[in-house]
C-alpha cells in the first residue's frame, strides 16, 4: 500500500492562530448493529478495547477511538494499517448475528482544527453551539458544515477534529482555512 | 447655513480629522462623524433627489430611518449604491456621490417632473400609456424605467469577503439603549447566556442626548458603568455595529455585523451575518420619531426634531442658525433647549396643541423661546434649502398668520415604537389612543416551537417613552426573558408631560394644494393627496393603498411614513386607525448586503466540488469538465489542436480498437447486508436480486412508487448475505436515502443494514479489445482469462500491488473490466494503467464517449431515455420486470390504465436516410392537430449522436407503436424548421450479438 | 427556520440539518388494491391548516427518520417520535389535544 | 376628506382623463370597483379574488354573458399569491397541455391593458432560461422543438447571445459556465397588482360583486349538488361554485367534502434596493436555483425555491432565500454589493405532478382551479378563460388534460422532466 495517499495529502493552513491540518490516512470502520445486544457489545469492546460510547460522545484510548454516530451506528477509528485485520476479526467474532462492519477509511477525510479560536472557525460553518459549556471534550456532533455533511468532535482544549466525505475534503479544508483567515469573532 | 460648532460633539474625535469626498469635492470631517453629520459640517444641505419628481432632498433623520440621504459609496470592487449617509461613518479616503439626478445634483433635468406632478398622482400609470399597444414596451416603459431606480449599478466583482457565524444564547437583547442595557443586566445577573447587539457604533441610544439622571448619575455615566459591568461578565457578549435584521420562526435571529465599513483598512470579512438561536429575545429597539405632514415638509433643512438635537449634541453640527421647532408633543422642546444651550437661535416653537407642553414648555419659555400654541405650519418656504416658514392655526385651512425666517425646521409628530422585530414572526400590535401609537400587544407575541411566546418588547419599543417607566419595563423584560423573579429597576424620574396630540395633517383643514405638497414617503414621493386618492378610488385596504401609492415601499420601508400614511387613510375612510391596521413588517429591519447573505460561499467555495481520486490528473490533462451534481466528470480529454468533438471521436475509436480508461469512481456503491437483504432488494429492483449467485453481477432497474424508472446499475452478490448495488452518479445519495427510508419507515422489522461506500473506492472502466492484456500486464493473483472470468462475474485479489475487485461488465460493448481499488490508491492505479497501457495504446475517455458508445449498443441511459415519466415498459425492458415477484416498488403503479395503455410511445433506434445527425430533442410530427390547434406528434428523440464507429448519425427515439414499425421511414424535425427522413431500426447499432464483449 | 427535536440524537436540530419527508403514517397500497386506494396512498395528502403529522429525517445528523406533530398555522411542534410506529404516542396526542380539543387521530376519528 | 361608497360610474382611463382630472386635483375619479354587500343569491360564486378567480369571473361575463356573479375574498383582492409573486411570464412549456394554456395566457396578456382599459404594464422584455449543464442544454432543445410544433415561439441562444441580452451576467462562472439558454422574446413581466386590479375593475363594471373581507367558512350541498356557501358575512346561495383559492384549496375542498392531491408550502421572494436600469430581460437559472429580473422601479426581484414542509404562515425559512442569493451572487456578481430590502413568502399549492388542476369535482356544480404552485401568475388570463369555459359549457379543451382524476389513471403532466442524472 505504498501508493496510498490521503485526499488532502498533508495539507496545512494557519491563520489568526488557528491551524487547519489534514490528519493523513486514518483507519475508519463503520459499524452497524444492535447496541443493546450483549454479544455485539462484548465483541466490539473486546476487539477494540473500548466501551460503546454514549449518545453523541466519543471514547478514546491511545490511537483507538469509537464515536457514536446513530442509534445503530458507530465509527471506529484505528490506525490505517489495522483496519482490514480488525474488520476480519469482527466478522469472525460476530458471525451469525446481524451486523455490518465496513472499511470506510478511504471514503472519508480527517481534519484537525487547533488553536485558540478553533471553535469559532468551526462555528462559522455549523449550526451547533460550540461554546465551551455546550460542547466539551469527548462530545461528537454529526451535522452540516456549510453545504456538506460532517462530524465534529472536541478532543481537548481548543482542539477539534472534523470528518467529512473524501470527495469534498478540499472544500471542507478550504472552507475552514478561509474561515480562519477572515478573522476571529471573539464571542465563543 | 449648516456648520460645525466650535464645541460639543460627544461622538467625534476632534483630534482625528479625516478627509473624504462628496460629488468630487474634498471635505473634512472627524473620526466618529457619520457621512450625514460631516456633510452638515460642510454646509451640504442638499444630498439627493427624490424618486419620482426628483425633488431636492436633504437629510431628515440621524439614524437607520433616513429615507433621503442615500449615497453611492466608493468605486470599483468596493462600489456600493444606496448607502444611508446617516449610518455610514466617515473615514479617510471615503468617496461618496449623491443619487438620482442628471447631469448634477444641483441641476437635474429629471426635476422637470415636478412641473407635471399634478398629473402624476399615485397610480397614474395604470390609467395612462394604454394606447397604442406597442408604445408601452418601446416608448413609455423605457422612459419610465430610465427615470426610476436610485443608486448606480455596481460593475465589478465584489472585492470583499463575507462570513456567517452561528451563535446560541438564552437571551438576546436587541438594542443597546438604556432599556436594552437594563434588560441585559437583569438577564445576565441570572447567569444566563446573554447577547446584546446595537446597530450603531455608540451604546446608550437616545438617553445621552435626551439627558436626565439614572440612579442619580448622568445618563452617560450610567451607560458607561453598566456597559463596563456587562463587559466583565463571562456570560455576556456585547456587539456594536450589529443590527438584528430579522426574527424568524422558532427563535432564529439574523444579525448583521458591519466589520470594515467604517474603516479605511478593508482586510478581513466585511460583513458577518450572525445566525442566532435565542431562547428569548428582548427587543429594546427604541422608538422612531414621526414627521408632521405640512406643505413643503420635504425641503432640505426640514428634519426630525430629535435628529436636529442629535446633530448638535453628538456631532457638534448645527443644521441652521435659526431653527423653528414644530411639534405635537413635549419631546421636541428638548431640541429647542439643546439648540439654545449650544448658542443657536430658536425663533419659535410651533406647538399644534392648544394647551402647549407640560413642565418643559415653561422651561422653554423661561429660556426665552417663543412658544406658539395651537399653531401649525402653513408652508415651508425655500427650494433647495429652507428659508422660512409660514405659520397658521392648526385648526384652520392654512391662512398665514406670520412668516418666520429660519434655515431649519425641526418637526416632531410623535413617536412610534420600533415594533419590526416583534412583528416579523407574527407578534400583534394594539393601537394606543392616548399615546397615539401602535405598540406591541404584550399578550400576543410571536410563538415558538413550544407554542410559547419568545419575544419581549422593552422600553420605548414597548411604548414606554418615559425614562422611568421605560427602565422599569426593561428590567422586568430582562427578568422575564431569563425566567427569573425579582423586582427593581434603575431609578429615574419623568417630568410631567402633556399628552401628544394626534396631528396627521397640518393645518387640519389643508386643501388639495397643500395636501399635494405634504409628503408622507419622502423617497417614493407619496403625499397626503395620494393616499386620499387611493381611498377615493377604492384602494381601501391599507395593503392596497401601500401598493397603489408605493407608500412605505422605499428603502426605509416606511419607518417614517407608515403611521402617518395609515392615519390619513383612516381619516379618508372615516374608520378608526386600528381598523385600518398596519401593513406587514418583513425582514430585514434595514437592508443587508447580498454578499453577507451568501457568506463565504463564492468562487471556489460557492458549492462543494466533489473530486474523484483522479481529479488532479484530469485537471492537468486537457479535461473538458462536465458538472454532474456536485461532482465534476471528464466530458472528454482534449489534446492540443483538437476540438472537444474531435477528442470524443478519437476516444471512442480508441476504445473500439485499443483500450480506454474511464474514471467511474463517481458511480454509487451501496452495501446491502443482512438476512433480509435479498428480500429487500427484490422489492427495490424490478428484477430478482435474491437469486443472484455469489460471484455474479446483474443489471437491475429501480422504479419509484409511481412506476417511473428512477435508477439503474449493476448489482453484485458479494456473499451469502451481502450485496453491492451500483447506482448512477447522481443516484448514489438519493438511492441510499431511498433504501433507508423504506427500511426505517416501512419494513423496519426487516434485518438489513446499508452503507454508502461510494467514495471508499476508486473505480476505472478498462474497456477495449486490449483491456485484458493491459490488466494482465499488472500481474497479480487473478486469472482474467475468458474461461476463468466470464462476463457478468466479479473477482477479488491483487492486481500487481493493488488490492482490486474487478467486475466483468461492459457498457461500451467492448471487452471490458471495471476495476475498483481503495480510493487512496486511485491516483496511483490510474497512473499505473496509463503507464502500463502505453504499449497497448491506452487513452482516457470521457463521459461523452461513454454516452455515445452505449448508444451505439442501444443501452439506455437514465436521464436521456428516461426523464421521470418513463416506465421500463416504454423502453422494452420487460425482461427486467420479474414476473415471479408478487410486488416491487412501482409494480402497482404500472398497472394503472394510462401506464398500461398500448398507445404509449416505445423505444426504437432511428437512423437518418442521409446519415446526418438528428438534432437533440427533435420530435416526429404526425398528421393533423389536436383540440388546441397544436401539431400532433408521434415520437421524439431521446439521444442522438454522430457515431464515429459507424460514421453516421444514430439515435434512439420513443415512437408510437415503434417496435411494430421497424423499417418504416418517418420524419423528424431538423434544426431549421424543416424535416429529416429517418428509418425506424433496432436500437442496437453495434455488435448486436455481443461478440466483442464476450471475447 | 424550524427546530425539531431528534428523538435519537436528543438534540434540537435546526431545519438545515433535516430533510422533510411529507405526511406520516401513510398505509402503503400495492398490488391488489384498487386504483382509488392507490391514488389515495400516493397523492391524497392531509394538508390541514392545523395539526400535521409528518416525517423528517435527521439527514445531516444520525440519518434516522422520525415523525413530528406540527401545527402548519402556528408552527408549534407538539412532539417528535420515532418513525417505527403506527400512530402517535399518547403524550403527543395529549399535547395536540391541549391546543386542539376536537382533534382526533385519523384511525379512530 | 370625502369618501363615498356609492357607485360613481366607472370612468374610462386615458391620458386625457388624467389631464382633465389633474386640473381639479383628481377629485373626480370614481372607485375602481364597488364594495357591495352580498346579495342573497348569485348564478355563480367564485371563491378567491386572486388573479385566477377574477379572470374566471371576467371571462364568464365577457365570453358567456354570465354576470350575476360574486367573487368572495377573505382578505383583500389580489392579496394572495397574485400580489406577492415575482411576475415572470412565459409560455415555452414542454408538454402540450401546458404549452396550450400558457400560450393562450400570454397572448391574452399581450392585449390585456387594452382589453381591461387598465395598464397592467405587461412588459415583454424577453426571458432567458440558462442552460448550465449538458443535460439542461438537451432539455431545452427538446422544449424548443416541442414548442415549434405547438406554435409557441421560443428559441435556443448561445452563451454570447445570453451575454448580449444580459450584460450583467457572468457567463464564464467557474462552476457552471453558461452554455446557452432557452429564450422567449415574448416573455417578460407584468405589474402583478395591476392584473388583479384591472380584472377587478372590469368585473365590477360588468355588475359583478366583489366581496372582500369575507371568508367562505362552509360549502353547502344538497343531494350531491352545491347550493351555496356560508361566509363570515352570512349564507349566500349559488348554482355554480368556482374554488380558486390557491394555497387554501385543501381547506376549502375539505368543507365541500372531497380531497385533492395538493400540498401547501411556502415559496419565498425578495427584492433589493432600487438601482438604475441594468437588466432588460428576465433570467432564470435552474441549475443553481434562482431567478432575477428588474422591476420598473429599479429593484432586483429575486425568486427561489420552496420550503419542503407544509406551511400556511406566508413566511419561509431563511436558508432558502440564502441559497437563492448565493446562486445569484455567483451568476450575477454585481448583486453582491446590493442590499436585500425586503423578503416575503406566499403559500403555494403543489399537486402531485406540479401541474395545475382545472376540473369538475365530485360535487355537482363545484369546479376547482388550483395547483398553479410556483408558476401560475403567467397563466392567469388563460386559466380564467378555460375555467370560465368549463363552468359555462361543462367542457373546455384547454382544461381537459388538467382534470383532477388524472392521478388515478397515472396520467401526469410533468414539466420537470429533467431527471438530472448521468452515468
Ligand atoms: C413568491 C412567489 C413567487 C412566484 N413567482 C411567480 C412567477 O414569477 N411567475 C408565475 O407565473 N407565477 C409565480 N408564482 C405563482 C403565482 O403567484 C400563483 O400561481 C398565482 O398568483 C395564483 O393565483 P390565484 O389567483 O390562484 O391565487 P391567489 O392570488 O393566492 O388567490 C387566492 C385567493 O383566495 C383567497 N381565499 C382563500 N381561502 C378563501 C376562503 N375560504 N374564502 C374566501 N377567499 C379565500 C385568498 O385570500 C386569495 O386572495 C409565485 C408565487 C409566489 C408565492
Ligand atoms: N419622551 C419621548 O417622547 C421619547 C421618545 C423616544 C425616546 N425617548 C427616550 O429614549 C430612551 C429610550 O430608551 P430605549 O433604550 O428604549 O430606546 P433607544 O432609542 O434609546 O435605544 C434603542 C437602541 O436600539 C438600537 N436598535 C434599534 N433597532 C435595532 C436593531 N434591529 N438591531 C440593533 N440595534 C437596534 C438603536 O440603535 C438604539 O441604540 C429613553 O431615554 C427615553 O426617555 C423619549
Ligand atoms: C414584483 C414585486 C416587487 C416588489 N417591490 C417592492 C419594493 O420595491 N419595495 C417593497 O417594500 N416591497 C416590494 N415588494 C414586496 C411587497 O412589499 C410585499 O412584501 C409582498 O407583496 C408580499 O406582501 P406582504 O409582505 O404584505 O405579505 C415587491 C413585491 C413584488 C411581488
Ligand atoms: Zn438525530
Amino acid at each position: 500500500m505504498s501508493n496510498a495517499v490521503s485526499a488532502l495529502n498533508g495539507k496545512v493552513a494557519t491563520a489568526n492562530g488557528v491551524t487547519v491540518r489534514d490528519c493523513g490516512l486514518q483507519g475508519m470502520i463503520s459499524m452497524r448493529g444492535t447496541f443493546e445486544d450483549e454479544n455485539f457489545f462484548t465483541v466490539l469492546s473486546h476487539i477494540i478495547g473500548l466501551e460503546i460510547p454514549d449518545v453523541r460522545t466519543i471514547v478514546s484510548n491511545g490511537d483507538r477511538s469509537v464515536a457514536w454516530m446513530s442509534p445503530d451506528e458507530l465509527l471506529v477509528l484505528v490506525p490505517y494499517a489495522d483496519v482490514n485485520g480488525i474488520v476480519a476479526q469482527i466478522e469472525e467474532a460476530l458471525q451469525g448475528s446481524h451486523f455490518l462492519a465496513v472499511n470506510v477509511s478511504d471514503a472519508r477525510s480527517l481534519i484537525a482544527i487547533e488553536g485558540a479560536g478553533a471553535a469559532e472557525v468551526i462555528a462559522k460553518n455549523v449550526p451547533v453551539d460550540l461554546s465551551a459549556g455546550a460542547f466539551g471534550e469527548g462530545m461528537v456532533r454529526r451535522t452540516r458544515m456549510a453545504q456538506v455533511a460532517a462530524a465534529v468532535w472536541c478532543d481537548g482544549a481548543d482542539s477539534y477534529k472534523v470528518i467529512c466525505f473524501r470527495s469534498v475534503s478540499t472544500y471542507v479544508f478550504d472552507l475552514l482555512a478561509q474561515s480562519a483567515k477572515d478573522g476571529l469573532v471573539g464571542a465563543l | 447655513m449648516s456648520t460645525r460648532l466650535s464645541t460639543g460633539g460627544r461622538l467625534i474625535n476632534r483630534n482625528k480629522p479625516v478627509e473624504f469626498q462628496f460629488n468630487g469635492k474634498r471635505l473634512k470631517g472627524y473620526e466618529g462623524d457619520t457621512l450625514a453629520s460631516a456633510l452638515f459640517a460642510n454646509d451640504q444641505m442638499m444630498v439627493g433627489r427624490s424618486f419620482k419628481y426628483h425633488r431636492p432632498r436633504g437629510v431628515v433623520a440621524s439614524g437607520a430611518e433616513e429615507p433621503n440621504a442615500l449615497m453611492n459609496l466608493n468605486s470599483g470592487g468596493r462600489f456600493e449604491p444606496n448607502q444611508r449617509a446617516t449610518t455610514q461613518e466617515v473615514y479617510d479616503g471615503l468617496t461618496s456621490t449623491s443619487q438620482n439626478h442628471w447631469p448634477s445634483l444641483e441641476f437635474d433635468i429629471g426635476a422637470i417632473n415636478q412641473l407635471f406632478a399634478r398629473w402624476l398622482p399615485a397610480g397614474f400609470y395604470y390609467k395612462m400609456f394604454i394606447h397604442p399597444r406597442a408604445f408601452w414596451k418601446h416608448v413609455y416603459e423605457p422612459f419610465i424605467r430610465q427615470s426610476a431606480g436610485l443608486g448606480q449599478v455596481p460593475k465589478e466583482q465584489d472585492a470583499d469577503v463575507y462570513e456567517h457565524f452561528y451563535f446560541f444564547c438564552d437571551v438576546m437583547v436587541v438594542g443597546g439603549g438604556v432599556a436594552g442595557l437594563t434588560a441585559a443586566m437583569e438577564a445576565a445577573k441570572s447567569g444566563k447566556k446573554v447577547l446584546v447587539v446595537e446597530q450603531t457604533a455608540a451604546w446608550g441610544g437616545r438617553a445621552v442626548v435626551d439627558g436626565g439622571l439614572i440612579d442619580g448619575e448622568s445618563t452617560e455615566a450610567w451607560i458607561n458603568q453598566t456597559l463596563a459591568k456587562l463587559a466583565d461578565m463571562p456570560n455576556v457578549t456585547l456587539r456594536d455595529r450589529t443590527m438584528a435584521s430579522g426574527v424568524y420562526d422558532h427563535g432564529y435571529v439574523l444579525a448583521y455585523e458591519r466589520l470594515t465599513d467604517h474603516l479605511a483598512d478593508k482586510s478581513g470579512a466585511r460583513h458577518r451575518l450572525w445566525r442566532i438561536r435565542a431562547g428569548q429575545i428582548v427587543t429594546a429597539t427604541g422608538a422612531i420619531e414621526r414627521p408632521l405632514s405640512f406643505a413643503g415638509n420635504d425641503i432640505p433643512g426640514v428634519l426630525l426634531a430629535a435628529a436636529v438635537r442629535d446633530y448638535v449634541v453628538n456631532w457638534g453640527v448645527s443644521v441652521g442658525d435659526r431653527t423653528v421647532v414644530v411639534t405635537n408633543n413635549d419631546d421636541a422642546y428638548r431640541t429647542a433647549l439643546a439648540l439654545k444651550k449650544a448658542g443657536l437661535s430658536v425663533p419659535a416653537i410651533v406647538d399644534a396643541r392648544e394647551g402647549g407642553a407640560g413642565a418643559i414648555g415653561a422651561e422653554a419659555e423661561a429660556a426665552g423661546i417663543r412658544v406658539l400654541k395651537g399653531k401649525g405650519i402653513a408652508k415651508v418656504k425655500g427650494g433647495k434649502r429652507v428659508t422660512g416658514v409660514a405659520i397658521c392655526s392648526q385648526a384652520g385651512e392654512g391662512a398665514v398668520l406670520e412668516e418666520i425666517a429660519c434655515e431649519c425646521v425641526a418637526m416632531s409628530g410623535g413617536w412610534s415604537p420600533v415594533v419590526h422585530l416583534w412583528s416579523h414572526c407574527g407578534g400583534k400590535l394594539v393601537w394606543d389612543d392616548a399615546k397615539v401609537m401602535f405598540r406591541p400587544d404584550v399578550d400576543k407575541g410571536p410563538t415558538g416551537a413550544d407554542g410559547k411566546p419568545f419575544v419581549i418588547a422593552a422600553g420605548s419599543a414597548n411604548g414606554y417613552l418615559g425614562m422611568a417607566e421605560g427602565l422599569a419595563d426593561a428590567a422586568a423584560a430582562g427578568r422575564a426573558a431569563a425566567g427569573v423573579k425579582g423586582e427593581g429597576a434603575p431609578s429615574a424620574t419623568d417630568a410631567a408631560e402633556k399628552a401628544v396630540a394626534p396631528v396627521w395633517l397640518m393645518p387640519q383643514g389643508a386643501g388639495p394644494k397643500k395636501r399635494m405638497k405634504a409628503w408622507l414617503d419622502y423617497q417614493n414621493d407619496v403625499k397626503v393627496s395620494d393616499v386620499m386618492l387611493a381611498a377615493q378610488e377604492g384602494y381601501e385596504s391599507v395593503e392596497h393603498t401601500k401598493r397603489y401609492t408605493t407608500l412605505g415601499m422605499a428603502t426605509d420601508q416606511g419607518k417614517l411614513s407608515n403611521i402617518n400614511g395609515l392615519a390619513i387613510l383612516s381619516k379618508s375612510l372615516d374608520a378608526p386607525i386600528p381598523a385600518v391596521g398596519t401593513t406587514t413588517f418583513r425582514p430585514p429591519y434595514t437592508p443587508i448586503s447580498m454578499g453577507s447573505i451568501g457568506g463565504s460561499a463564492r468562487g471556489d467555495l460557492f458549492q462543494p466540488l466533489r473530486r474523484t481520486p483522479m481529479h488532479d490528473w484530469h485537471d492537468g490533462n486537457g479535461v473538458d469538465w462536465e458538472p454532474v451534481g456536485h461532482w465534476r466528470r471528464g466530458y472528454a480529454f482534449v489534446r492540443n489542436g483538437e476540438k472537444v468533438h474531435d477528442a470524443v471521436n478519437r476516444e471512442i475509436l480508441n476504445v473500439r480498437e485499443n483500450v480506454g480508461l474511464l474514471d467511474a469512481s463517481t458511480l454509487g456503491k451501496i452495501i446491502v447486508k443482512g438476512p433480509d437483504a435479498g428480500k429487500f432488494l427484490d422489492m427495490l429492483y424490478t428484477n430478482m436480486m435474491s437469486t443472484l449467485p455469489i460471484g455474479k453481477c446483474r443489471y437491475g432497474l429501480m422504479c419509484n412508487e409511481n412506476g417511473f424508472l428512477s435508477d439503474d446499475g449493476v448489482v453484485v452478490r458479494l456473499n451469502e448475505d451481502t450485496w453491492l448495488c451500483h447506482t448512477t452518479t447522481g443516484g448514489a445519495d438519493r438511492i441510499h436515502g431511498w433504501m433507508e427510508d423504506w427500511l426505517q419507515c416501512e419494513w423496519w422489522d426487516w434485518k438489513v443494514y446499508t452503507a454508502n461506500i461510494t467514495e471508499q473506492l476508486a473505480q476505472v472502466a478498462v474497456a477495449g479489445p486490449k483491456a485484458r492484456k493491459l490488466l494482465e500486464s499488472f500481474g497479480g493473483d487473478m486469472d482474467l482469462s475468458k474461461e476463468a472470468f466470464p462476463f457478468m462475474e466479479w473477482r477479488e485479489g491483487k492486481l500487481g500491488e493493488f488490492d482490486a475487485r474487478i467486475y466483468r461488465i461492459s457498457f461500451s460493448g467492448e471487452l471490458s473490466y471495471e476495476v475498483a481499488v481503495p480510493a487512496s490508491q486511485g491516483a496511483a492505479f490510474w497512473n499505473a494503467l496509463l503507464e502500463k497501457g502505453q504499449e497497448f495504446g491506452v487513452m482516457p475517455y470521457g463521459t461523452e464517449a461513454m454516452h455515445i458508445m452505449r448508444a451505439e449498443k442501444g443501452f439506455i441511459m437514465i436521464g436521456d431515455e428516461t426523464d421521470g415519466t418513463i416506465i421500463p415498459q416504454d423502453l422494452n425492458l420487460q425482461w427486467a420486470l420479474s414476473k415471479k415477484k408478487e410486488d416491487y416498488l412501482g409494480k402497482r403503479a404500472q398497472e394503472r390504465s394510462h401506464m398500461a395503455d398500448p398507445k404509449r410511445w416505445k423505444l426504437v433506434g432511428v437512423e437518418t436516410v442521409d446519415g446526418s445527425v438528428i438534432p437533440d430533442g427533435s420530435h416526429a410530427p404526425a398528421p393533423g392537430t389536436n383540440a388546441n390547434g397544436q401539431r400532433n406528434t408521434q415520437g421524439r428523440i431521446t439521444s442522438t449522436y454522430y457515431s464515429p464507429t459507424l460514421k453516421k448519425g444514430i439515435a434512439m427515439a420513443l415512437v408510437a407503436n415503434g417496435p411494430d414499425r421497424m423499417g418504416e421511414t418517418i420524419e423528424f424535425q431538423d434544426e431549421n424548421g424543416g424535416l429529416i427522413k429517418a428509418k425506424i431500426v433496432d436500437p442496437c447499432f453495434y455488435d448486436k450479438d455481443g461478440e466483442k464483449q464476450n471475447v | 427556520m424550524l427546530i425539531l427535536h431528534c428523538p435519537y440524537c436528543g438534540i434540537d436540530a435546526e431545519e438545515t440539518e433535516l430533510a422533510a419527508g411529507g405526511e406520516a403514517h401513510l398505509k402503503r397500497a400495492t398490488v391488489g388494491d384498487s386504483d382509488a386506494a392507490f391514488e389515495e396512498y400516493l397523492f391524497m395528502r392531509e394538508n390541514k391548516k392545523g395539526v400535521h403529522l409528518e416525517r423528517w429525517r435527521h439527514a445531516y445528523g444520525c440519518g434516522k427518520w422520525f415523525l413530528a406533530a406540527r401545527d402548519t398555522a402556528t408552527l408549534e411542534v407538539y412532539g417528535t417520535y420515532p418513525a417505527q410506529t403506527q400512530e402517535p404516542p399518547q403524550e403527543v396526542k395529549d399535547a395536540i389535544r391541549a391546543k386542539h380539543p376536537g382533534w382526533a387521530w385519523k384511525e379512530n376519528a | 376628506m370625502t369618501n363615498t361608497r356609492d357607485s360613481v360610474p366607472m370612468k374610462r382611463y386615458s391620458v386625457f382623463a388624467v389631464a382633465r382630472e389633474g386640473l381639479r386635483y383628481h377629485t373626480g375619479w370614481g372607485r375602481a370597483w364597488r364594495s357591495p354587500a352580498p346579495k342573497k343569491k348569485y348564478d355563480v360564486i367564485i371563491v378567491g379574488a386572486g388573479g385566477h378567480g377574477l379572470a374566471t369571473a371576467y371571462y364568464l361575463g365577457k365570453n358567456y354573458g354570465i354576470t350575476n356573479v360574486a367573487i368572495i375574498e377573505k382578505g383583500w383582492l389580489g392579496g394572495g399569491n397574485t400580489g406577492r409573486n415575482t411576475t415572470i411570464i412565459r409560455s415555452n412549456y414542454l408538454q402540450d397541455p401546458s404549452a396550450a394554456i400558457y400560450d393562450k395566457a400570454l397572448s391574452l396578456y399581450e392585449s390585456l391593458s387594452q382589453d381591461l382599459n387598465y395598464n397592467i404594464m405587461f412588459s415583454p422584455r424577453g426571458l432567458i432560461m440558462l442552460a448550465q449543464t449538458h443535460h439542461e442544454v438537451r432539455g431545452y432543445l427538446r422544449t424548443v422543438r416541442a414548442n415549434e410544433l405547438q406554435g409557441v415561439a421560443t428559441k435556443w441562444i448561445n452563451a454570447e447571445q445570453v451575454k448580449e441580452l444580459c450584460p450583467i451576467i457572468n457567463i464564464d462562472g467557474p462552476r457552471y459556465p453558461v452554455m446557452g439558454g432557452l429564450y422567449q422574446e415574448r416573455g417578460g413581466t407584468a405589474r402583478h397588482d395591476a392584473v388583479a386590479w384591472g380584472y377587478a375593475r372590469a368585473c365590477s363594471d360588468m355588475g359583478m360583486d366583489i366581496i372582500q373581507k369575507c371568508e367562505v367558512t362552509d360549502v353547502r350541498r344538497e343531494n350531491g349538488k352545491v347550493v351555496g356557501v356560508s361566509t363570515t358575512k352570512g349564507d349566500i346561495d349559488c348554482d355554480k361554485l368556482g374554488m380558486v383559492v390557491a394555497g387554501h384549496t385543501s381547506v376549502l375542498a375539505e368543507k365541500a367534502g372531497f380531497r385533492l392531491p395538493i400540498e401547501s408550502v411556502a415559496l419565498q421572494a425578495l427584492v433589493s434596493e432600487p438601482i438604475k436600469p441594468c437588466m432588460d430581460v428576465v433570467v432564470m437559472a435552474n441549475t443553481v436555483h434562482g431567478y432575477l429580473s428588474q422591476s420598473d422601479k429599479g429593484e432586483m426581484v429575486i425568486g427561489g425555491g420552496t420550503d419542503s414542509f407544509n406551511n400556511y404562515t406566508q413566511r419561509g425559512s431563511f436558508h432558502h432565500a440564502e441559497e437563492t442569493v448565493r446562486a445569484l451572487v455567483e451568476t450575477f456578481p454585481m448583486i453582491s454589493r446590493l442590499k436585500m430590502l425586503r423578503q416575503w413568502g406566499g403559500i403555494v399549492d403543489m399537486t402531485g405532478d406540479r401541474s395545475p388542476i382545472i376540473s369538475k369535482t365530485p360535487v355537482d356544480g363545484i369546479f376547482v382551479n388550483c395547483g398553479w404552485g410556483t408558476g401560475g401568475f403567467k397563466a392567469i388570463p388563460g386559466s380564467g378563460w378555460a375555467m370560465a369555459e368549463l363552468m359555462a359549457k361543462g367542457h373546455s379543451p384547454l382544461a381537459e388534460e388538467f382534470d383532477m382524476y388524472r392521478f388515478r389513471e397515472g396520467k401526469f403532466i410533468d414539466e420537470s422532466v429533467a431527471a438530472g442524472v448521468a452515468h
